[in-house]
């Protein structure tokens, strides 16, 4: 399963496949020599819904490259990392290989959560259980307009961390942090699970406000997707820019404690 | 807690963000669907606006041809050319009545935007409709009739550049604006309420084939035939009649060039025949995809039947064996649009031409009394013809017949 | 001896060799106008085949913006999308049952040939039409709908090579094969009985206002306003209100660019505003002719208005004031074709778009309830409206709105 | 009043103004030279609907060349023949131009009888009364089609000659004569009027079997308007053989008292 360190924590989040199916290792490896606690890796999917315009063409390239979910976990298993990954992608790729198949390919090549943006809790009864019997984290998204009700349930099954959606609309680089960063914060503040905020996140400064505010971890994709066609070490040294911003929030934050009341 | 399936299939794959706003939605289509007010101002909308009923017309000359009784249910008189209108004034009222201010959609060819845009202009809101750049190019005069109705038209510039990349698109948007904005999906797909709400709203069709039919021939036709793209005509000319186990009802998709799929694209739209279970677009379904899962690029002469994946309550219909499906390729189908118009003076659409060509083939097979479902009339298909019949047709102009 | 005169409009200025033939069509048509089994199955064709009754529609954001209650009679809804199958259905089924084997046409924009063509395929017939080969040209699409069809569309190369010299070689044809063909007029013009005949046949319009405004308000319009090219829409929908003198009729005539002519042309199609007594195409009524009686070539932006006469019964009743004559321009009616477009969704053709600029212009000073007569729907119109409403519009193709 | 002669007849028809203003009357002399017993003008209207190509196409460039109803009377004038004269038009310019005033304006320069294709006798009671007042012959055509009581009712109207309309159709030069022009010929021969037959006629050998047949004139125009072009002596020599022909076939016929049975 899936554990976030003590301290504030940066996960980035990048295509596999994109710039290139080789450089995917490479790319995992440069993070986690940037800083990152843990990394996401998308595996990429045609009908990407739910990502804005950087991501979406990272997955075109991704597949246009020959990435493939075989290829997928073949590449990460070439990764020379000790931080966890994650893997993010659609339901349609864990249900056609099967559920329970997909989950176990997963932990064999050392991922410990899936993220799937397209699979809300109501529709998460296969995925969750075989998780459970894996033991890999089930993350779910918590999104400005989720109900309280709604809260509850994802709250019952979450695992390895909560991602909080920072603003409606889909992934990409923002200018700014969302006021509705805080309004989420807030309201899952009272659960006992690390949260992760994403969703626009592109700059140091980002990362420490929004762990001023009260997130365990940043959670930023299309900075570095944007970086990638630059260099491994362009994003190594944006890596080290947000995980320096996120330590910085923390040693601004009220205590966790303090906050839980 | 999985809701809106049928037989498994059907669901709520959508994003989290959206959720909410999905369940809003049930809630608003539970609440009005049994509400008169508002089911008599639909009604009110779809008689004086829309044109509603539509006729029901015995052709005498393909009833002769085929060595069958045929008649034509003519939904492609109603305002704006096809079915869709149905379902986009039902949806625009919806949202209106639930308080949004805005109303996106998708669009392949342009029927469906078309169809929200009139639906949006006659109800007074604001309208934005997502098209595949490459569409847009295509289909300049369905543009130009958005805009004209004062929809903006926003082009769609990523994945292929049509009807799927602008359906993300309007996902997306939809996943922004959710709490103004209403998603009038086109057919009866994506998540739960859409593929209920759909077809509720476009059954009305079938109720009038069996008044008309009960009218006319004092029982219900052998066999009902549509084309099936997301499946919206479809199934609301099938509704009706679901537990009337005498009436055959045939689903025809389109079967393209070929059947025969490789590894990146169909060239056939016929998820239907040969897809298989997956989730596309918020909803499990049969669809169009490889062994990994990637969704593969569906081909059909007919831009609205040109879509990889299917609604997920005929996937079920299909399964259970109450809808039968069937397939009509490109030739059959641009063959079947020639012998409509000649017979009977009447040129369809190409989509439920597919439908016109299951029956010139199938004949008396198909009982002493069937019903094709018209769903759209073929004047936005003349370039699409006008290429593939060529200079046969071609040669006159100019010089005389 | 002289027959169907219309306060001395009218009548039959036809050659010799036609003149058995229109006795015979007189004597035909009076004798099915008043047959019920004739009435009936022409009655069940407009109805399954047509899609009558077509919707009597409020428009509520026009009405607004012009200050009085508008509705709208939705005859683009017709198959065909303009009234011109009512009468095109109505004469081929009576040549049909004279024994007549094969059906002539003219057509301008090939509105009415294409109407023709469909009613010709509905009932079997063989079907020629002439159309001018320049109109030809510029109206590829109506071409292609006819030959589809099954019509034989021939191209008429003399004179201006447009709807005037496709009407004489019609004429020409029907003086050649007069023993067993009909010439399937399109309008309430040419030698009696045509525009009586034709005016029975679109009357049908009127007697639906009638009933639906009865059901609708209570009450007649207080004024009823058409487009007149011909007149056949206008007739259509007066007809029935001529002894209801409370009910204003406005004929609405193509003002072109300008109401000043000269020797050879005029910039406008409004004979029943400028044009003089004169004897054109068979009959006796206003034309827009020179001070030598040469026709003059007519202008409109909607090609189903420009014709340089028009009905002579239309030109009766406005000598007699019970019809009062109007124009509105090239740029009015392409500014009423934009808002309706906008306003209801609802893409009229340019030609009733003279009607609904004419209602835009007037205002309340028609009274508190008007119904214009919405005789076509714009598709045909798109590219005409393209060009004009231009790069406004257009910029945003392929680059979002 | 329009007459006749003794022996069979030729009335050529050509269009005033075509090929040009000037040549109306060296056209109108040049068939009077050619053996010529009537010569029929027509004065071009935009919208001649009972004529074949041929003639369409000369009014259209007659009417371009300026040929207007006055220019017409003045050029008539100019004439130097003694042979009649017969106008022949459509009914739109003799009504724009007054009834009456049209009949008079004939009368003046040497028209004596007026035809009128798109005037039935039906609607020609004004036409009739202004010719009958100023001494003009009113020609009716009779077609293949016309009925008993409409043969009836214009041979009471009819004066100078009955126009037969050989064949359905518009005005053409034809090949052959119909077989309709016999049938139209024996159902008029009982009245006591000259009967001339037109359209279609081109040849000799045409007017000498329509004379033959029983026709006192034959007419013909398509095959002049055609010849124009190439000059005014052509015409002449047409003309020649056309009444060449139509002498052989009257020294051919039965006696028309014999026929008159
Ligand atoms: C005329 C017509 N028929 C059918 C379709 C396919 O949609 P559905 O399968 O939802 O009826 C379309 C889609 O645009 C259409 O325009
Ligand atoms: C839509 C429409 N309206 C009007 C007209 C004009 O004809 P009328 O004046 O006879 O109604 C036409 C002729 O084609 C037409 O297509």
């Amino acid at each position: 399963m899936l554990e976030l360190p003590d301290e504030p924590a940066l996960i980035p989040y990048f295509v596999a496949g994109y710039p290139s199916v080789e450089s995917t290792p490479d790319a995992i490896e440069a993070f986690g020599e940037g800083g990152a606690d843990v990394v996401e890796v998308g595996l990429p999917f045609s009908e990407p819904i739910a990502d804005g315009p950087t991501i979406q063409n990272a997955i075109t390239r991704a597949l246009q490259n020959g990435m493939t979910p075989d290829v997928y976990f073949d590449k990460i298993g070439e990764a020379d990392v000790d931080i966890p990954l994650v893997c993010m992608t659609y339901y349609n790729l864990i249900m056609k290989r099967g559920v329970d198949k997909f989950v176990r390919d997963c932990k064999s090549v050392g991922i410990e959560g899936i993220i799937v943006p397209d699979l809300p809790v109501d529709e998460s009864d296969a995925l969750y259980e075989a998780c459970e019997e894996h033991g890999v984290s089930l993350v779910f998204i918590v999104a400005p307009t989720t109900t309280d009700d709604r809260l509850e349930r994802i709250m019952e099954r979450v695992s390895g961390f909560v991602y909080v959606q920072a603003r409606l609309g889909t992934t990409g680089a923002r200018d700014d942090v969302s006021g509705a960063t805080y309004d989420v914060l807030r309201r899952v503040e009272g659960y006992d699970v690390p949260k992760a905020v994403g969703f626009g996140v592109s700059k140091g400064e980002h990362a420490r406000e929004i762990v001023r505010g009260g997130a365990d971890a940043v959670v930023a994709g299309s900075v570095f997707v944007e970086g990638m066609e630059d260099g491994i070490e362009e994003i190594g040294q944006k890596a080290r820019e947000l995980k320096q911003g996120a330590l910085e929030g923390g040693q601004e934050a009220p205590k966790s404690d303090e906050s839980n009341v | 807690m999985s809701k809106g399936k049928f037989e498994g299939y059907g669901g709520q794959y959508v994003p989290e963000a959206i959720m909410p706003a999905i369940d809003e939605l049930e809630e608003a289509y539970e609440e009005y669907l049994n509400d008169d007010g508002f089911l008599n101002e639909l009604d009110a909308k779809l008689r004086d606006y829309g044109g509603r009923p539509t006729a029901f017309y015995h052709a005498p000359q393909l009833s002769e041809r085929v060595g069958t009784k045929v008649y034509l249910k003519r939904d492609e008189l109603l305002h704006g050319g096809a079915h869709k209108l149905n379902n986009a004034l039902g949806q625009v009222l919806l949202a209106k009545k639930m308080g949004k201010e805005r109303i996106i959609a998708e669009t392949g060819a342009g029927q469906h935007g078309t169809a929200t845009a009139m639906a949006s202009a006659a109800l007074n809101m604001d309208c934005e409709v997502y098209m595949g750049a490459k569409d847009m190019e295509r289909q300049r005069p369905n543009v130009f009739r958005m805009r004209l109705m004062g929809a903006t038209v926003t082009p769609v510039e990523t994945g292929s550049a049509t009807l799927k990349d602008a359906i993300n698109e309007t996902m997306r948007d939809w996943a922004t604006n959710v709490e103004d904005t209403h998603y009038v999906i086109g057919s009866v797909v994506g998540p739960h309420p859409f593929p209920a709400m759909v077809r509720d709203f476009q059954s009305v069709i079938g109720r009038e084939i069996r008044e008309q039919s009960m009218e006319a021939e004092g029982r219900l036709p052998d066999s009902i035939v549509a084309c099936a793209g997301g499946g919206s005509n479809t199934m609301g000319a099938f509704y009706e009649f679901i537990d009337d186990e005498e009436v055959e009802l045939h689903a025809v998709e389109a079967g393209g060039s070929s059947l025969e799929t490789d590894d990146e694209r169909a060239p056939n739209s016929a998820s239907l025949n040969i897809g298989d279970d997956g989730v596309l677009h918020g909803a499990r379904t049969k669809i169009l995809q490889n062994d990994e899962g990637q969704i593969l690029e569906s081909h059909s002469l007919s831009a609205g039947l040109d879509y990889s994946g299917v609604g997920p309550e005929l996937a079920a219909l299909v399964d259970e064996g109450r809808v039968k499906p069937a397939t009509a390729d490109d030739d059959e189908a641009m063959n079947a649009f020639q012998i409509l118009s000649e017979d009977e003076g009447i040129i369809p659409a190409l989509e439920p031409s597919h439908a016109v060509a299951h029956v010139l083939r199938e004949g008396d097979s198909l009982g002493d009394y069937v019903v094709i479902n018209l769903c759209g009339r073929g004047d936005k298909d003349l370039e699409t013809a006008m290429e593939s019949i060529g200079m046969d047709m071609d040669v006159g102009f100019g010089e005389g017949a």
